[in-house]
Order: C-alpha cells, then sequence, then structure tokens
C-alpha cells in the first residue's frame, strides 16, 4: 500500500536552542490567534443573521401565520421564561405571532431516538385548536431515500395539518398520539405512517408524543405568557 | 529532460491532477473522500475548502520555512493549518448555513488530512512561495476533481440527479446505496479498481513497446 | 464364530475407504520360485545401508550373510537364494535413485534349505542379546516403513514400558499380508511376542486387529499360550487406524506427544508379520529372506498373498502374478501411503508389504481437475492428528512453509493420506506437505 | 516376459480418491434447492418462476464472462454459481421487478465472489451480498411483499416484475406483510402451523420451514452441509426466545414463530452454512453459529428492522476468519490448542 | 443537555454509527495498519485509550472555552491538546510501562493524524455529551474502531492467501470489503433505543 504518512521523526541530534522555537511557536501564535479573532469578528454578524434566519423560516413553517417570533424557555420546574440565544439542555419554545401581533403558536423542539441517530425535530401547536399545526424536521440522519421520507412525504406531512392534542379536564392530553399503519388512520390524534419507512414515521410519532404529553399541559397552563410576551412588544 | 522553469512549474501543478492525485493514486485523505461525497455540491464545497486551506497553509509554511526550527515544525504545521480550517469553517456558515450543516465536522477534520500535513512537510517547507503555490493549487484542484469523480458516481446513480438536477427521467428508480456509506467504499473502490486496470494496461503496452523495439 | 460385542475402540477422525481386500483375503500364502537374477539393495532400511561381506563371485548359500550392519541404526542382509553374486553395483531402487546393491544369480536348482546360524533362545538370552539378535537377523518393521526393529526395541534408559501391541490392523485398502500371517503363522507371533516382551520388558501385549478380520482374531485369541499376558483386540475398520499412534489411541486411550515416540507412552508397538518374523527366524539363528506380499490390485490377474524372496525383480513378480496388458500404475505398499514405481526393474525389499497394480481404466477414472479449496471442512474432519490440513493446503499453495510448521504443527503429519482422500477439490494435499516437509527440513539441516 | 507397452503413471500418494467431488457437493446443493424453489414457484406463481430464473441466469452468466474476461477458465462447471442465483432468488420478493433480480445476481457474483478471487475465497456468502446490495439500494422495492396463493398467479405476473429498469416499478395494490413486520409494528403474531407449512407471504423462498428442512437433512445426511451449524442457531434463537417469552409474553413472540418465520429457516440452513465463509472446526462453526444466532435475536427484538438473518449471517461471515484463527483444533499429543513451536 | 442512557450511547458508537464504517473516520489506519491481526488489535487497544483521555480532555477544554466565550478556539485548541496528549501518553507509556510502549509505540505518533479522535471531541461536543456520557462516547467510538479494525484484519488475512485478480489488489478491495462490512452494520441501525 503506498500510504504516506507525513514523518514524525525524530529530528537530527543538534543541540536544540530552545529561543528559535518559542519564538516561533509564539509568532505563529499570534498570527494564528490574530487570523482567527478578525475572521471570526468578520463573519460573525452574517453568521448570526443566517442562523436566526434559517430558525425563524422553520418557525414559520410550522407555525403558518406567523410572522413574528419570540423565545422563551421551560425551566425544570414548568415556568416560562423569556431567552435569547442558544443554550445547551434548554427546553427552547417559540411563540409565533401574526401581524395583528396576536398569538398564533407555539414551536417547540423535541428531541428523541430515530432509525439511525437522534432525531431533532420542530412543531408547531396551536393553542386556540389545541392541535399539531405543522412539523418540520431540523436535524436527522435517516436512510436516505426511506427514513427522510419523514422530512419530504406529503401524505405524512398532511397528518400534522391538524394532530390532535387536546387536553381532558384534569388539564392532562385526552388521546396520546398513536402511529398507525399507513392508510388506516381513523381519528385525529392518529399519525398515518409511511410504508417503506415505517420506523422512522414511528420515530416521529413517538417523540411527539412523549414530548407533547410532557410540555402541552405546561404550555396551556402558561400561555397567559406567551400572549404577553407579544404586548410586551419585544418584536422578532 | 526538460529544464525550462516555466515547465517545471507547470508540472507542480500539474502532477497533482492525475500522475500523482492525492486519492486515486497517493490514497491520502481518504475521510473526506468519502464522507461527504454523497452530492456534487457538497464534493465541491469540500474540496474547494480543502484546497484552500492546502494553499493558505503550503504559502506559508514556505514563506516562514527559515523561521521555524525542525523541532517544532509539525507543531507549527498543525497550528498553521488548524487556523485556516477555522477560517474556512467560518467563511463557509456565512455563506450558507445549510452547506455547512450538510458537511457537518468534516470540515474541521481538515486539519487531520494526511494530504495538507504531508504537502507542508514534504514540498512546502523545502520549497519557495511560488512552487508551493502551484503544487498546493494542483494537489489541491486534483483532490477537488477526486471528489467529483466520486460525488458525481454516487450523485447520480444513488439520486439521479448531478448537482441537483434531475438527470435521469422522474421515474428513475435510485440505487440508494450508493449515497449510504457502503456506497461510499463501493465507488472509491470502484475508481481505484479503473485506476489500478488502466496502470497496468499501460504497463503491458509500454512493455509491447519495449519488446517490439 | 465368537460374539464379538460392538466394537467401540477407535481413534477421532479418519476415513472410510472402500477395502478391496475381498479378492485376496481367503488366498492362502504361497511360495514364489526364484527370479533368473535377484538383486538385494545394501539399503532396505531407514539408516545406513549395510556393509557387504561377500565379493563378486563368491557362491554363496540360501540364507548365508552377505552384508553386515553397519553402525546401530543398521540391520544385516541375507542371501535370498543360493547362488553366486554376479556383481555389487548400482541399481535401481524404489525411492528413484540408484542404490548400491548385491547381484545374486541363482543356481538352476536352487533348494529351499536354508542355512542354519546360532539360535537365540528366548528362555536364555538376555534382552540386549536378544536386540543384537534382531539387528543380525535383518528384521526392521514389515509394515512398510522399514524401521529396523532392532532400534524400536531399545528402549532408552530412562523410560518404562508397560505394554506391547502388535499391530494386526492392517487398514490399508487391498492389502491381506498381515491378515494371512495372522492365520497361517499364528504360533511364530506368539513366540516373537516373547522374545519382544522380553526385550522391551513390557508387562503385557495387546494384538490389536481391525473389525474386519474376526476370523484372524479367533485363531490367534484361541491360541494364546497359557499364562502368557496376551490379550486380543478388536478395534473399529477405519483408515488409518494401522497407524502407531492411532493404535495406541485406540486400545490404551493414550495420546503419543507430538514429537514424541510410543515409549513416551511406555508402549511399544511393533507390526504382527514383524513379531511373526521374529518368532520364526530368532529360535533358528537365520536371517530374513523372504517375506509375504499381496499382489493385487485390476491390473492382476492371479490376485494372492505371496511369500517372495526378497530381491526379487517387479517385474519378474508381477508376471508371476499375471500382469494385466493395459496397466498404467503400479503402487508399492497400500494404495493410500504406497509409493507408485516409475520403473519394474526395482526388487522388492523388505518393506513391500504389497503390490497393487492399476490399469488405466481406473487411472483414468480418478479425478484431475483440482478446485480451489472450498473449505467443506472434510480434511479437517478426517486427519486423525487433528491438524488442520485445509489451512496447511492453502498456506504450502502460498510458499508460507514456516507458518505452516511453527503454527499448523506440519511436522506432525505422517502422510497417512485422509486428507488428500476426501478433498472433494481433489488437492494434493499429502504432497504439498510432502514437499514442504521436505524443505523444513533442508532449512533446518542448513541452519 | 510381458513388458507393460506405455509408461507408468507415477502419482503421489493416496492411490485412492473419494468419489465425492466439489461439483459433486455443489450439484447437491441444487438439487436440495429445487424443491424449495418448486414449492415457492407453487405459493407465488409464475413472478417467483421468473425471479428464480433470472437470478440463476444472472449469476451464471457473469460467473462466465468474469472468467473469460480475467482470461481464466469458465468456472460455471463447478455449478457454484447457480446456487449463488438460486439462494439469491430465494431471498427476493416475487414481485420484486425482474432488472433488480438481474442486478442483484451480477452483483452478488461480481462483488461478493470474483473480487474474492472465486470459489473458494468469497469471504461472504455471495447471495447475501447481492441481496444486501438490494435491500440498500432499493428498500422499499424489496419489502414490499406479494401475497402467496392468489388465483392467477399461473396466468399473469404482478405488474411490478416487468418493470423497466430505471422506472419506478408500478406497486399491484393486494401487497401484503410478512409475519415478521406485523409482529414488529402490529404485534399480531401469525399461527404456527401456517408459518411451518410456507402459506404466508414473504420472500421467494422463505416461507416453507418444513420443506427447507427436509431438503436440508437430506444434504446434512450426505454430509454436505454442517448440521451443527442450523441445529446451533435453532437452538440458540430458540432459547433466548424462550427466556424473554417467559419473561414477557406480550413483547416477545414465542420460540416458534421466531424460528418459523421470515427467513430464518432457509438462512441457517442454506446460507450460513456456505463452506466457504464458516469457519472449519466443530468448536469453531458453533461459535459462528451462535453469534449468528443470537444476532438474529438482538436485530429481531431491540433492533429497527423486523428482519435480521441476513445481516446476522453476514456478521457472521466478517467474524468468521477472527474465530477461525481463535479456535484451532487441538492437535493430537499436545495440549494447546494453539500451535507455537 | 443530552438525554441519550448511556447504553444507547455506547453501542450507537460502536455499532449503529461505527465510526469507520459509517463515519468514514479513521480510514487512514483502517486502510494502512489492517493488514494483520496482532496489530489491528494493538492500534485499537491505543485508539481506544486515547480516545478516552482526549475525550476527557476536550469536555475539559470545551468547558473553558465557554467560560472565556472564545468558540472559535475550539478546532485549534483541541488539535493542539490531542497532539500534546498523544506525546503524554507516549511519555507516560515509555516510563511506566516498556511492555505496553514497545507494543504501542510505532502507533501512537500515527494517532495524532487519526481523524476518529478529533472527530470523536468535535462530535461529542455538538451532540452536548456531559462528562459521563462523553467517556460512554469514546469508549463506544474505540471499541466500534477495533471490532472493525480487527474484522478487517481477519478478512485481510484470508485475502492474502487467496488467489484475487490482480487489478483488485491492495486498497481496491479494502474498500470493497469496507464496503460490504458497513453494509451489514446497517443491521445494527435501531438498536440500543
Amino acid at each position: 500500500m503506498n500510504h504516506h504518512h507525513p514523518t514524525l521523526n525524530p529530528p537530527a541530534a543538534e543541540p536544540p536552542s530552545s529561543w528559535p522555537m518559542i519564538r516561533a511557536l509564539a509568532g505563529i501564535g499570534i498570527l494564528c490567534s490574530l487570523l482567527i479573532v478578525s475572521t471570526w469578528q468578520l463573519t460573525l454578524p452574517t453568521i448570526t443573521k443566517k442562523k436566526n434566519e434559517y430558525l425563524e423560516k422553520a418557525i414559520y413553517q410550522v407555525l403558518p401565520g406567523a410572522t413574528s417570533k419570540k423565545t422563551f424557555k421551560i425551566t425544570p420546574d414548568g415556568k416560562i421564561e423569556q431567552f435569547e440565544g442558544e443554550e445547551r439542555g434548554v427546553q427552547r419554545v417559540f411563540a409565533g405571532y401574526d401581524d395583528q401581533g396576536r398569538l398564533v403558536g407555539l414551536a417547540i423542539e423535541a428531541r428523541g431516538q430515530g432509525f439511525q441517530d437522534v432525531l431533532k425535530i420542530l412543531y408547531g401547536f396551536s393553542p386556540e385548536k389545541q392541535a399539531i399545526i405543522g412539523m418540520r424536521v431540523l436535524e436527522s440522519k435517516e436512510t436516505p431515500g426511506l427514513g427522510d421520507k419523514i422530512e419530504k412525504d406529503p401524505d405524512f406531512l398532511a397528518n400534522f395539518k391538524e394532530l390532535d392534542v387536546s387536553l381532558d379536564e384534569n388539564a392532562q392530553i385526552r388521546n396520546p398520539i398513536v402511529p398507525v399503519k399507513h392508510g388506516t388512520k381513523a381519528n385525529p390524534w392518529e399519525i398515518d405512517s409511511i410504508t417503506g419507512a415505517t420506523i422512522s414515521s414511528k420515530a416521529v410519532a413517538n417523540i411527539l408524543r412523549e414530548n407533547t404529553l410532557r410540555l402541552i399541559p405546561v404550555v396551556m397552563k402558561n400561555l397567559q405568557a406567551f400572549e404577553d410576551g407579544s404586548l410586551a412588544g419585544n418584536g422578532p | 529532460m526538460n529544464t525550462d522553469p516555466a515547465h517545471l512549474s507547470t508540472n507542480e501543478f500539474i502532477k497533482g491532477l492525475w500522475r500523482e492525485n492525492p486519492i486515486f493514486v497517493q490514497v491520502l485523505g481518504m475521510c473526506p473522500a468519502l464522507a461527504v461525497t454523497n452530492s456534487v455540491i457538497n464534493a465541491i464545497a469540500m474540496g474547494l475548502a480543502t484546497t484552500f486551506v492546502l494553499i493558505m497553509s503550503s504559502m506559508l509554511v514556505s514563506s516562514l520555512r527559515s523561521f521555524i526550527p525542525r523541532q517544532v515544525r509539525i507543531a507549527s504545521y498543525i497550528l498553521i493549518i488548524a487556523t485556516f480550517v477555522t477560517v474556512a469553517e467560518y467563511f463557509i456558515q456565512a455563506i450558507s448555513i445549510e452547506l455547512h450543516k450538510n458537511l457537518g465536522a468534516f470540515i474541521a477534520l481538515i486539519v487531520v488530512n494526511c494530504l495538507i500535513l504531508g504537502r507542508a512537510e514534504a514540498f512546502a517547507s523545502k520549497n519557495t512561495i511560488w512552487p508551493a503555490f502551484l503544487d498546493a493549487a494542483g494537489m489541491g484542484l486534483g483532490f477537488t476533481f477526486a471528489l467529483i469523480c466520486l460525488g458525481g458516481v454516487r450523485e447520480l446513480i444513488g439520486n439521479g440527479t448531478l448537482l441537483g438536477y434531475m438527470i435521469f427521467s422522474e421515474n428513475y428508480q435510485p440505487w440508494i446505496v450508493m449515497i449510504l456509506p457502503g456506497g461510499g467504499f463501493f465507488s472509491l473502490g470502484a475508481w481505484l479498481l479503473l485506476f489500478n486496470w488502466m496502470k497496468s494496461r499501460k504497463e503491458r503496452l509500454n512493455l509491447a513497446a519495449e519488446n517490439s523495439r | 464364530m465368537e460374539a464379538t460385542p460392538t466394537v467401540r475402540k477407535t481413534f477421532a477422525h479418519g476415513i472410510h475407504p472402500p477395502d478391496f481386500k475381498e479378492e485376496t483375503r481367503s488366498k492362502p500364502i504361497r511360495r514364489f520360485p526364484f527370479a533368473p537374477v535377484m538383486i538385494v539393495p545394501l539399503s532396505q532400511h531407514i539408516g545406513k545401508p549395510a556393509k557387504p561381506v561377500v565379493a563378486e563371485g563368491q557362491e554363496v548359500e540360501r540364507g548365508q550373510l552377505i552384508a553386515e550392519p553397519d553402525g546401530f541404526v543398521s540391520v544385516a542382509m541375507h542371501a535370498p537364494a543360493s547362488g553366486i553374486i554376479r556383481k555389487i553395483g548400482l541399481a535401481p531402487h524404489q525411492s528413484g535413485r540408484m542404490v548400491e546393491s548385491i547381484f545374486l544369480q541363482p543356481f538352476p536348482a536352487s533348494g529351499q534349505q536354508v542355512d542354519p546360524g546360532t539360535p537365540c533362545e528366548v528362555e536364555t538370552a538376555s534382552p540386549k542379546e536378544i536386540i543384537t539378535a534382531i539387528q543380525h537377523a535383518g528384521i526392521v518393521g514389515l509394515g512398510g516403513a522399514a524401521f529396523p526393529t532392532h532400534v524400536k526395541l531399545s528402549i532408552p534408559e530412562d523410560k518404562r514400558i508397560d505394554t506391547l501391541i502388535i499391530n494386526g490392523v492392517e487398514c490399508e485398502p487391498y492389502l491381506t499380508t498381515d491378515h494371512r500371517v495372522m492365520l497361517e503363522q499364528t504360533g511364530d507371533i506368539f513366540t516373537g511376542i516373547r522374545y519382544v516382551l522380553k526385550a522391551t520388558g513390557a508387562k503385557r501385549a495387546i494384538i490389536g486387529i481391525e473389525a474386519n478380520k474376526p476370523d484372524a482374531a479367533l485363531k490367534l485369541r484361541r491360541s494364546i499360550p497359557e499364562e502368557m499376558p496376551v490379550n486380543v483386540e478388536l478395534v473399529k475398520v477405519k483408515y488409518p487406524q494401522g497407524a502407531e499412534k492411532m493404535l495406541i489411541t485406540a486400545l490404551l486411550g493414550r495420546e503419543v506427544p507430538s514429537g514424541g515416540l510410543p515409549a513416551d507412552v511406555h508402549v511399544v508397538v511393533i507390526n504382527v508379520a514383524t513379531a511373526a518374523e521374529i518368532g520364526r527366524l530368532l529360535p533358528r539363528g537365520r536371517g530374513i529372506i523372504e517375506r509375504v506380499i499381496t499382489i493385487t490390485g485390476p491390473a492382476i490377474s492371479k490376485k494372492g498373498n505371496y511369500l517372495i524372496p526378497i530381491g526379487t525383480p517387479l517385474r519378474y513378480a508381477l508376471d508371476q502374478a499375471g500382469l494385466h496388458e493395459d496397466v498404467s500404475e503400479v503402487v508399492l505398499g497400500g494404495p493410500m501411503m504406497g509409493q507408485a514405481v516409475s520403473s519394474l526393474d526395482i526388487p522388492i525389499t523388505k518393506g513391500t508389504s504389497g503390490i497393487v497394480a492399476f490399469t488405466s481404466a481406473e487411472t483414468n477414472h480418478r479425478p484431475e481437475k483440482i478446485y480451489p479449496c472450498i473449505h467443506c471442512a472434510y480434511c479437517v474432519d478426517a486427519c486423525p492428528l487433528f491438524l488442520n490440513p485445509s489451512r496447511l493446503g492453502i498456506l504450502a499453495k502460498q510458499g508460507e512453509y514456516e507458518r505452516m510448521a511453527a503454527e499448523y504443527h506440519l511436522m506432525d503429519c505422517f502422510e497417512c493420506g485422509s486428507c488428500s482422500w476426501v478433498c472433494p477439490s481433489n488437492i494434493p494435499l499429502v504432497q504439498y506437505f510432502r514437499i514442504a516437509k521436505g524443505i523444513i527440513r533442508e532449512k533446518k539441516a542448513q541452519s | 516376459m510381458s513388458l507393460p507397452k506405455k509408461t507408468l503413471e507415477i502419482r503421489t500418494s493416496p492411490h485412492l480418491k473419494s468419489p465425492i467431488q466439489t461439483d459433486t457437493i455443489m450439484r447437491n446443493v441444487v438439487y436440495a434447492l429445487l424443491p424449495v424453489a418448486a414449492f415457492a414457484v407453487y405459493l407465488f406463481g409464475l413472478a417467483a418462476l421468473l425471479v428464480l430464473l433470472v437470478s440463476t441466469l444472472a449469476a451464471v452468466l457473469t460467473e462466465h464472462f468474469l472468467c473469460i474476461l480475467n482470461h481464466r477458465e469458465s468456472t460455471i462447471g463447478d455449478w457454484s454459481a447457480v446456487i449463488t442465483g438460486l439462494l439469491l432468488g430465494l431471498t427476493l420478493p416475487p414481485a420484486l421487478p425482474l432488472w433488480m433480480v438481474a442486478c442483484g445476481g451480477i452483483i452478488a457474483i461480481a462483488l461478493g465472489k470474483f473480487m474474492f478471487g472465486g470459489l473458494g475465497y468469497n469471504s461472504f456468502n455471495p447471495a447475501l451480498v447481492g441481496r444486501a446490495v438490494l435491500q440498500a439500494s432499493f428498500p422499499v422495492a424489496i419489502t414490499t411483499w406479494y401475497p402467496a396463493m392468489t388465483p392467477d398467479r399461473f396466468s399473469s405476473l404482478p405488474a411490478s416484475s416487468l418493470t423497466m429498469p430505471f422506472m419506478k416499478p408500478v406497486w399491484d395494490t393486494v401487497t401484503t406483510a410478512t409475519p415478521l413486520g406485523q409482529m414488529k409494528f402490529e404485534h399480531i403474531a401469525a399461527e404456527t402451523d401456517k408459518l411451518f407449512f410456507g402459506m404466508s407471504g414473504g420472500s421467494v423462498g422463505e416461507t416453507s420451514a418444513l420443506i427447507i428442512l427436509i431438503c436440508g437433512a437430506y444434504l446434512a445426511a450426505r454430509n454436505m452441509l454442517n448440521w451443527r451449524i442450523p441445529v446451533t442457531i435453532f437452538a440458540v434463537v430458540a432459547g433466548l426466545t424462550a427466556i424473554f417469552h417467559g419473561i414477557s409474553p406480550e413483547t416477545y413472540p414465542t420460540p416458534q414463530f421466531m424460528l418459523f418465520s421470515g427467513g430464518l429457516m432457509l438462512g441457517a440452513v442454506f446460507m450460513a452454512t456456505d463452506m466457504v465463509a464458516s469457519p472449519l472446526t466443530t468448536p469453531g462453526v458453533i461459535v459462528y453459529s451462535a453469534v449468528i444466532g443470537v444476532m438474529i435475536v438482538v436485530i429481531r427484538f431491540w433492533g429497527g428492522l423486523p428482519e435480521g438473518v441476513m445481516y446476522a449471517i453476514l456478521f457472521g461471515n466478517a467474524v468468521s476468519p477472527l474465530i477461525e484463527r481463535s479456535i484451532q483444533p487441538r492437535v493430537y499429543g499436545t495440549t494447546s490448542r494453539r500451535a507455537k513451536a | 443537555m443530552a438525554t441519550e442512557s448511556l447504553t444507547y450511547i455506547f453501542i450507537n458508537a460502536a455499532l449503529v454509527n461505527n465510526f469507520v464504517l459509517a463515519y468514514f473516520l479513521g480510514i487512514c489506519p483502517f486502510l494502512g495498519v489492517s493488514g494483520k491481526y496482532e496489530t489491528a488489535l494493538r492500534m485499537g487497544g491505543a485508539v481506544t485509550f486515547v480516545m478516552l483521555v482526549s475525550s476527557m480532555c476536550a469536555y475539559g477544554i470545551h468547558w473553558l472555552l465557554l467560560q472565556l466565550d472564545a468558540p472559535y478556539l475550539q478546532l485549534i485548541s483541541y488539535i493542539v491538546v490531542i497532539a500534546s496528549t498523544v506525546q503524554l501518553v507516549e511519555m507516560f507509556i515509555k516510563k511506566f510501562s516498556p511492555a505496553l510502549f514497545r507494543a504501542l509505540g510505532i502507533f501512537l505518533p500515527l494517532i495524532t493524524t487519526n481523524c476518529a479522535i478529533l472527530g470523536l471531541a468535535l462530535f461529542q461536543t455538538s451532540k452536548g455529551y456531559n462528562f459521563v456520557q462523553a467517556i460512554f462516547y469514546a469508549l463506544g467510538a474505540g471499541v466500534g474502531f477495533t471490532i472493525a479494525l480487527v474484522i478487517m484484519a481477519g478478512i485481510r488475512e484470508e485475502l492474502d492467501l487467496a488467489d484475487t485478480p490482480a487489478i483488485v489488489r491492495g486498497t481496491a478491495i479494502v474498500l470493497m470489503v469496507a464496503g460490504i462490512l458497513s453494509l451489514t452494520f446497517m443491521g445494527f441501525a435501531g438498536l440500543g433505543g
């Protein structure tokens, strides 16, 4: 095999003088830091803007009609707080508002195990309809051409036009979301899975079920906080 | 032997494209060659990013070659390469978030692409800036070319498209395996087979020519 | 017939080739006439060739010593017939090389009388004397290996022998010499055992016989002299049951260590015909001058067991037995381990236990095409030493001889041929191994 | 004195040879596969017949042409390509477009066998390599099952069979689910006797356990199939399933169901037993089969796929050299398993 | 915070998304050091060990960079730390276990340019694993790398003795086998959930 690794052999035995080495490394270090920091400074605004646009696009997609958004987080003890930026381990909820500043719905991040790796999705919840009104896959490594149908298959995406997650008298979800075999959807809380991508579509359903069971009651209880968010007028 | 300097520099440039092609001949930098070649656009992006890093770091290494003592050269090269990779990464992110997502960690992994360190060590550290640039550009373009070859085959067969344009009819049944990891191995293997075959054919022809002489 | 319970004694693995013994097993031993010229090679045994004690033109009596042992691993030679020594010189040999031989022209009216020598009495002789007598009687292993018997019986000081095994298995297809010897020379066998027991100090003897020779077993069992510690045991019919190591395992459940000798597990094994020969020759002080040979095979019309003077040219022997015109292959010994000969001018020696001749009808039918190894594991299941012939074969093909020896115990292989016999891909495994062993021995000798 | 007229042949010992030849073995495997194929044709009609014919033809022709291309003597005479073709056909769904079947046959031989050096050197079962590539390429087509025993199965073909290359197959409206798929996704267990006699949907030949067992027994009796492999796989699968079924009968199916559903029978009897890709020694074979058995159970119970026999066997093939090298037979007269002189 | 269970993380890294066969990380040693079983096993051990150490280091650096609010230094600090870790490990082993050093010695420098190590550090950061999760991830990745390497070595030792056509010899056939292995490992998909 003609396979060359860069030679890492020790150099010839010459009495090493440390000053040139330090000088070289320090010089290169300074040069490099300068380069990196200036690039960072140069590109940061564009990157932040693009990231934001990307996220907004997703939010408006799962919350049809929304034109502005506001970010909240749900603390582990069930409180809703305003939040900006990104932080690990934070359950983010985006409130989407229409032109009049009315709450259209909430875009909620959910994640769970897919077929190959972790799936990350964003779904839109309408408090008015007590239903999921949109879903988008944010991150997936599902098998191309098969598992990735959950991002493209129109029949499958149609499940999320109005997926029932209404609460019962105990403020818990009445009918947890369930996946059913393709073509047998009979109830508004069922997800019609994809033939040939059963596993991935079921994974989506399971992630949604688990996430809605946990969060929808919390969200509904604190609905006022999200609506207030718009009144405070802190636009997008 | 042609010792004309112009010819020599062309030679520095051309050799990386074909005769010493980093992937098909030297079998270097396989990780990105396999990982991001499931579409042509990814292949081009990866190829150009690598070329950028290769050219920049080669030139810097070449210009600093008298300044860097032997003992710390590898460390210095890695520092330089890592810097340019970071730069490339931010630029790609600024150009397109989607592309950055598709290439994922493999942009950052250009740092450990043996090709770059290899060129810095084997060529740039021993030559002046201009040959170093030509060498890096040739190698980088050769690398990009190989990536496109791979990406082209994989996207065409695995998705029926090239650069996103449908090549076959709408009804083409794609061979999904080609865009899966397995397909990466198969297509690179197949390209190497092709190169082996051409090489053996050339050797045979040369032999025949020598015998008839 | 005695009720023989199901025979269980055997070794693991092995094969079941068809035995083709039917045609000769009931043919009594018949004597052969003398050939016009006999060729007695000085090297009929493993070890150093014997030293001639006769001169060209000298007249000799039948049974007279014509060559004496040259060193310890060497045995004596005796004149197979009364006649005149025509020449001492090179003659073709089974090995394919020319070897120093004594050419003897029997007198036209040479009788069957044998020159009497100095007897060696079992009661009075010491073990050492018995062993020397065996050497001077020219006795070698008659099973085919032709290893000097006295060497085998000379047990090193630090080894203790408890059991003597008499090998009456005769697992090679076609051959029935041992079978006939057991039936016809029963008394000699027991006499021989008595000598060997004394020489080795073993406390008991077991005669191991393959279950396809119940008549021989019965005869032997009935003839065991009183108070003689001898057992007759039947072993399963399976090739290579007759190999020393396999027989020891079958009868005693002991395994001879790799690279070791039977003496390491306190056993000595000698062939039944060798025992008979010892029993016949020692009390009379004679030397070995003839042996029983099965001449058989599809190319032989008068198949049978013959008592043939040593030195008889193969051509003469085959002619007597009625060789078919269409003969294509002649094998000395059994078909599994025997050797095909290129010339019929070689003489029969002490180690020749059988002659099997095939016509072209059979040899043409033998599969020729060599397929690649398909890892069917038939050979692994056949190898009596639990080697991995498949692996060894693949390595041999690549010339990895050192690895064969270092990792896969190549040197333990005794070339029984089981692997080659079963191999559905017709890979000449044994041939590969023989070559590999040769090369390794050579390398060892060089270093 | 008569002299032999021609020169004598000098061969080395042994001068006898068992009559069983490699092509004998291969031919017998083909014979043993024929009843399985015949039953498949009975179940699925013309579609199955065409699948089997096309896969076999593709395999044999590929072998022939590759040999010619490589200036070697054609090796189709050893029948091994026929086995590969038949086995591949038997693992495919009956309504698979025939051009895909042909591609599978070509890949099986070219990639799975020829690349490795041909018969005797294929590290993996070639038929399964072909099938794995097809599965990864056309995951939908290869998991679209056509029902057995349709009344018009001898007079008409499923629409998908004759799809042209490069075209999306048009699927018949009547497709069915395999018992394993039903178990995995809907927790409906099929009746064991139905599975045993093979009256359920599935691949062309993975249906009748009874016939596969009989044919396997024939080969095992002739020592052309190592019975330890299927027996160990059955034992491991049944044993593990029994344990889990005992713990939670709701979640896990019965051992019978596991044994007689899917490709387990065909795989264990005819694929895992591929002599070339399995270890030589008995202990090695047992470990190899146990690996396969465990992996079948793991994939079926906890994996994402309903069926894992193919992957399990390929994995077994992959680790077979490792098993082989760590489990060498104990040589006679030695105590160590591994020889180090 | 990632919520995956430790078993899931381990199995996912070792089998389902095997670093070599699904992520193409560490292809260079995979092609270069898979010729002999013993070497492959040692290389696998060395990589697993370095992975563990550098995974812990990467966790620390990431935390530090968060404190400093300097994410742009991530790559450069990871690579520097990995390179120095390898050096330190090498010196440490040389000093305390000469036998181990003899066994692993020649592989250690090569590991610096093994993209699997850097890849591991980057992935673990982007997945947001906590310390324990990161350790299991590193362990899984290392074991997966070793499995792939050792299986490949086993097959290649056989192939060395095989009658392979001339043009497939060398890297081409190794890649083809890797492709088949990659398909085989697809069977593990969905495990561990």
